[in-house]
């Protein structure tokens, strides 16, 4: 019934993702949205309207934490908005950037994504704790890393899927990380180390996980008159996708996360992408865990359920694979500020697409991408495509 | 990266000034403290608890037995239309074994965490709880376990009134 | 909205539980360096923004407003007018005071912004919008480069 | 007004101050169940977003969409947590349909104020950790503050503030949704204890549970639900700053710019005469008054004085809080907005029963975060 509005990226910026970093959210906050404004040659004034991405209040260790960090956002006296989905946070913000801009209420939207892990003292993981049901869960002493691992164990098991396969994905994504200049733990690394790696939680060891990290990421978004003005080579955002699972994750088969087919879905019928492994050129997908790598690109239909493993090892989604997955080095290589690290993707799509993205660049000039990320009780898919 | 990026922000903050105490901070405890309405379903199936009885939510229209009980069918978005009780028996649907504590230190005593698919419920209605009794390199999938509950007179009506799921020998129940 | 109630009060149960994490703050790039003035030299400092011109109170990075970055600090002094103030009676539980305190937000010269913080040695209805107030600054040996190495502003004389 | 996208269902659960007897799951399907029940949708066919407005520390867990969407008929479909109140997931609902993907959106909002035993701690938790929490004390001194300022710069009276509390809790005696409402006198009011001077203990809303859920629909699909449309003529959202110490303390910028924007989409340009009533944030009394202002109801520093002579009674020229407000409803939290929106949906529909106001086809709904935030939405709605 309304005429629909293409909606482009024209800028984006990133802070170093580290353990510890000394500005405060807010600050980070700044640092990514100045840079991002700046590849777009905008200025504050000029954005309409600014989306705030962040995760947990209880990482940062403030109540309402996306008014606490607004000065920092650039949202003074403008419409702004916080959206959250838990660890889908980063590529759902720009969604949400998107529909700002797609519903023709504005013509430039900030779009920033935020996390301070470290203020959470002594470790972050004890923010995690608070992620479970109170009554079933957290009397048992629940962490994040058991849920995840009993996922992983059983992607495995029903697939019959080996440890070194799974591995591989961590050697890769070290690897990429190489050549990113924001990288928190870049590394060359064999299968070998990370199956000698500290056994966190089996099958979980400590090479299979990302870090906790601070780091902040941002991207400009405008209408199609405006972009035209402002570069030669905008890029597309065609589709947007996301869906939830019950919170009764134990009730779920945790091999497959139906969730990500489900926004996957989605987003490609708004892009008219029908066969996703030969329209997708490129893939940001998301990654705390290595063995999720796998599980997503299974969910995404990148692959046939149970085939990632395989494509991994054959060298597939190396770099300069037929179909490479996470160019940047990954969450596992560049770092995990929860939000920070999604919209970290979907600023690494933005410069692949744009053939920017330097010593990381896939070959060939690819000009369909897709980023996607995961979180809540390992229940939503966020997933979008964005085409040059 | 634009290639034109020359310089990334950030300033680094290296964790043994950290510890030193080099790095200026505030410290601080937030007060939050709840007592969270169990509410209809959850108050009833935290009673059975403490009578040693696992409490289900049956919904006719899907004829799914689903556990925790809850007073709605989310499927068929429709009011549950009884409870039930399931058996405190079931299988092992996934497990993982923890070397870690919350604050993520090493424990001595490994934990084993698993999603446990209880009898008389509908298939794949699972709970989160712990095993024992067992040596974590002897645990499989689809292992057959049984609830180890606290003493009746210990029990206060918690998840943790099921000290832990232990395997089902040969020729047991 | 189920089918049944519970009707026995008795048998309604509540779960007790709380947010367990605690937090450690770094300062930031401008709070480190704000601190530090007011602990090593007792001094409220306020950051100019180039392009506006505006001498923001606390120093911040950036301007809020231009979102450009501030580089340039300058002394804003001790001394300031009451812009708003309140009395309050009860404690951070709620529960009543003996004493009450008295909030308030103080603007300095010139500047834009200002700071919250108490105000001591006077009565609660002796204070006024625009009164003259200083900054009352715990001994240096004693301060650790908080907001409350201030203890108070007091009305001047 | 423009008829682009509308409210076609509306449910409520609550409001009392503590609901020992549901969880906030059950409260939340409560409220659903009635909604999709008015609007004539099944949620697991015909909603294409669901929309949750919520805050963790409000909740007591992380992440707290997790536990949201069986509830709420959601369940491998598309719904996400807007951080903020329930009118800010009005506006992202029409920002939604607007973009031409969606037609039918569920916003819910709800409050279980009653599960949180430190209110206080988790309010401090939200001011800047650096600057102002090492103050310590209680947040409500923020409100004192505010007060002293807006009663200064704009000569109103404390009986005026006063006049708000009177005003309110008697409409909430007509309200089945309200839960505080009284019949006080002026004297009542002013002789309450003083607790933030120059706030009063009977001027602060106190807190309730309860929750709403909204269906909206874009122009095609609500005319085939319903023959009674009420249309959102427009949205707007601002946050002025959330630092303490650069915002403007005598006035609301925020809901000024609000407004500005709502008016502006929904081609108001003389409120005063084409608003028939509004429902606006008076979680502190003096908050009814600086909003109406904010809003453009009357010139700056004339409230009170509007109020004092009646004009904002339920019989009154510009009825304000016709609902009780929160000082009758209390505060719900995230869903303070939305218990706003309901009282103004009602109303347009010929709903509202004792409390209905004749005459009646435009009004405007506003809501503020609350402390120590500089935020707030506007909704302008039609019959």
């Amino acid at each position: 019934m309304f005429g629909k509005r293409k909606v482009a990226v024209v800028g984006a910026g990133m802070t170093l993702f580290r353990r510890n970093l000394k500005e405060t959210g807010k600050e980070l906050c700044w640092e990514a949205a100045k840079m991002a404004l700046d590849q777009a040659g905008l200025e504050l004034r000029d954005i309409d309207a600014v989306v705030l991405g962040t995760a947990p209040d209880a990482f940062d260790g403030v109540h309402m934490k996306g008014e606490y960090l607004a000065d920092g956002a650039g949202a003074r006296k403008k419409p702004y908005m916080r959206v959250y989905v838990g660890g889908g946070t980063g590529v759902f913000t720009a969604n949400a950037g998107w529909w700002h801009i797609a519903s023709g209420m504005f013509d430039t939207c900030l779009v920033i994504c935020e996390e301070k892990m470290s203020s959470c003292f002594p470790h972050p993981a004890y923010a995690f704790h608070t992620i479970f049901d109170p009554i079933m869960a957290r009397p048992l002493g629940v962490t994040l890393i058991w849920i995840f691992a009993l996922e992983m164990h059983r992607y495995m098991h029903v697939h019959g899927i080996k440890k070194e396969e799974i591995a591989q994905v961590a050697v890769k994504n070290k690897r990429n990380a190489l050549d990113h200049p924001c990288a928190q733990l870049p590394a060359k690394i064999t299968v070998e180390d990370v199956l000698n790696s500290e056994v966190l939680c089996w099958p979980v060891q400590r090479l299979d996980i990302s870090p906790t990290s601070d780091g902040a990421a941002a991207i400009v978004l405008t209408s199609e008159h405006m972009a035209r003005q402002l570069t030669d080579n905008p890029v597309w955002i065609e589709g947007v996708g996301w869906a939830i699972d019950s919170t009764y994750w134990t009730n779920r088969d945790l091999y497959y996360p139906k969730y990500v087919e489900c926004a996957a879905k989605m987003a490609y019928k708004m892009a008219g992408i029908k066969n996703p492994p030969k329209e997708i050129d490129v893939a940001e997908v998301y990654d705390p865990f290595d063995y999720k790598e796998l599980h997503h690109m299974e969910g995404l239909r990148l692959c046939k359920k149970g085939e990632a493993p395989k494509l991994t090892v054959e060298g597939v989604t190396e770099r300069d694979g037929d179909l490479p997955i996470n160019p940047s080095g990954g969450l596992l290589g560049v770092g995990n500020p929860i939000a920070a690290a999604g919209m970290m993707k979907v600023c690494e799509i933005f410069w692949q697409l744009r053939g920017e993205a330097g010593k990381r660049q896939v070959p060939g000039d690819p000009r369909t991408g897709l980023a996607q990320a995961w979180g809540d009780l390992m229940q939503y898919g966020s997933v979008i495509i964005m085409r040059s | 990266m634009s290639e034109k990026i020359k310089e990334y922000p950030g300033v680094r903050i290296k964790t043994a000034d950290l510890r030193a105490g080099l790095v200026p901070l505030v410290k601080y405890k937030p007060e939050a403290k709840y007592a969270w309405s169990a509410g209809i379903a959850m108050s009833r199936f935290l009673e059975e608890l403490k009578n040693g009885r696992i409490l289900a939510s049956v919904c006719k229209k899907c004829g799914r037995i689903a556990v925790p009980p809850r007073v709605f069918c989310e499927f068929c978005f429709k009011p549950i239309d009884e409870y039930t009780y399931v058996k405190d028996t079931g299988k092992i649907n996934t497990y993982s074994v923890s070397f870690i504590a919350a604050d993520a230190s090493r424990v001595k005593e490994p934990t084993i965490v698993a999603v446990i698919e209880l009898d008389g419920a509908s298939p794949g209605m699972g709970i989160l709880h712990k095993i024992g009794e067992i040596d974590w390199k002897e645990v499989k999938f689809g292992m057959r376990v049984k609830a180890v509950w606290k003493p009746p007179e210990q029990r206060e009506g918690a998840i943790t009134d099921i000290l832990y799921f232990k395997p089902i020998k040969e020729g047991e129940m | 909205m189920a089918t049944d109630q519970i009707t026995n009060p008795l048998k309604l149960r509540h779960w007790f539980g709380h947010m367990e994490p605690d937090y450690a703050y770094t300062l930031g790039i401008a709070g480190e360096r704000f601190f530090r003035e007011l602990k090593e030299n007792g001094r409220i400092m306020g950051a100019k923004c180039k392009k506006c011109g505006k001498i923001c109170v606390p120093p911040k990075l950036y301007c809020e407003e231009c979102f450009e970055k501030i580089e340039e600090w300058v002394d804003v002094g001790t001394k300031g007018k009451i812009y708003t103030y309140t009395v309050v009676y009860l404690d951070e539980h709620g529960k009543k005071l003996e004493k009450p305190t008295i909030y308030a937000l103080i603007k300095f010269n010139g500047a834009y912004g200002g700071l919250i913080h108490k105000i001591g040695e006077v009565k609660p209805e002796e204070v006024k919008i625009g009164m003259l107030v200083e900054a009352v600054f715990k001994p240096q040996t004693e301060r650790e480069g908080t907001i409350n190495d201030i203890k108070y502003f007091k009305p001047i004389k | 007004m423009k008829k682009e996208v509308a409210i076609v269902g509306v449910g409520c659960a609550g409001f009392q101050p503590v609901t020992p007897e549901l969880s906030y799951k059950e409260i939340m399907f409560e409220a659903a169940v009635r909604a999709y029940e008015d609007a004539g949708v099944n949620p697991r066919r015909d909603i294409d977003a669901f929309i949750t407005c919520a805050e963790d520390y409000w909740e007591g867990f992380s992440i707290f969409d997790e536990f949201v969407p069986d509830q709420l008929g959601a369940v491998l479909k598309n719904l996400f947590t807007v951080s903020a109140d329930g009118l800010f997931g009005l506006a992202t609902a029409y920002m939604l349909i607007k973009t031409g993907h969606f037609d039918v959106v569920a916003v819910e909002a709800h409050s279980k104020a009653s599960d949180i035993l430190t209110y206080e701690g988790i309010v401090n938790f939200a001011f800047d950790p650096i600057l102002n929490r090492p103050l310590g004390g209680h947040p409500y001194y923020v409100a004192g503050m505010e007060m002293m300022r807006y009663l200064c710069e704009t000569g109103t009276s404390p009986e005026e503030c006063a006049q708000v509390v009177v005003k309110n809790k008697r409409n909430a005696l007509a309200n089945p949704h309200a839960c505080y409402g009284a019949k006080l006198t002026v004297e009542d009011v002013l002789n309450s204890e003083i607790q933030f001077y120059p706030l009063k203990k009977l001027e602060i809303s106190p807190i309730s549970d309860g929750c709403v859920v909204f269906v909206v629909a874009s122009k095609d699909a609500a005319e085939k639900l319903t023959d009674k449309p009420i249309w959102v003529g427009g949205v707007g959202w601002c946050t002025e700053t959330p630092c303490l110490e650069t915002r403007d303390w005598g006035r609301a910028v925020h809901t000024e710019l609000a407004a500005k924007m709502a008016y502006k989409m929904a081609g108001i340009n003389n409120p005063v005469k084409e608003i028939d009533f509004a429902e606006v944030c008076d979680m502190f009394a003096y908050k009814e008054l600086m909003h109406m202002e904010a809003l453009g109801l009357c010139r700056r520093g004339e409230a009170g004085q509007l109020v004092k002579e009646g004009v904002t009674e339920r019989d009154g020229e510009m009825p304000v809080n016709p609902s009780g407000g929160m000082l009758g409803m209390g505060y719900a939290l995230e869903a303070s907005g939305l218990q706003r929106l309901l009282e103004a949906v009602l109303q347009l529909r010929g709903q509202a029963g004792k409390r209905q106001i004749e005459d009646i086809e435009t009004c405007v709904v506003q809501t503020w975060r609350g402390i120590p935030t500089a935020t707030s939405a506007v909704a302008v709605l039609s019959g």
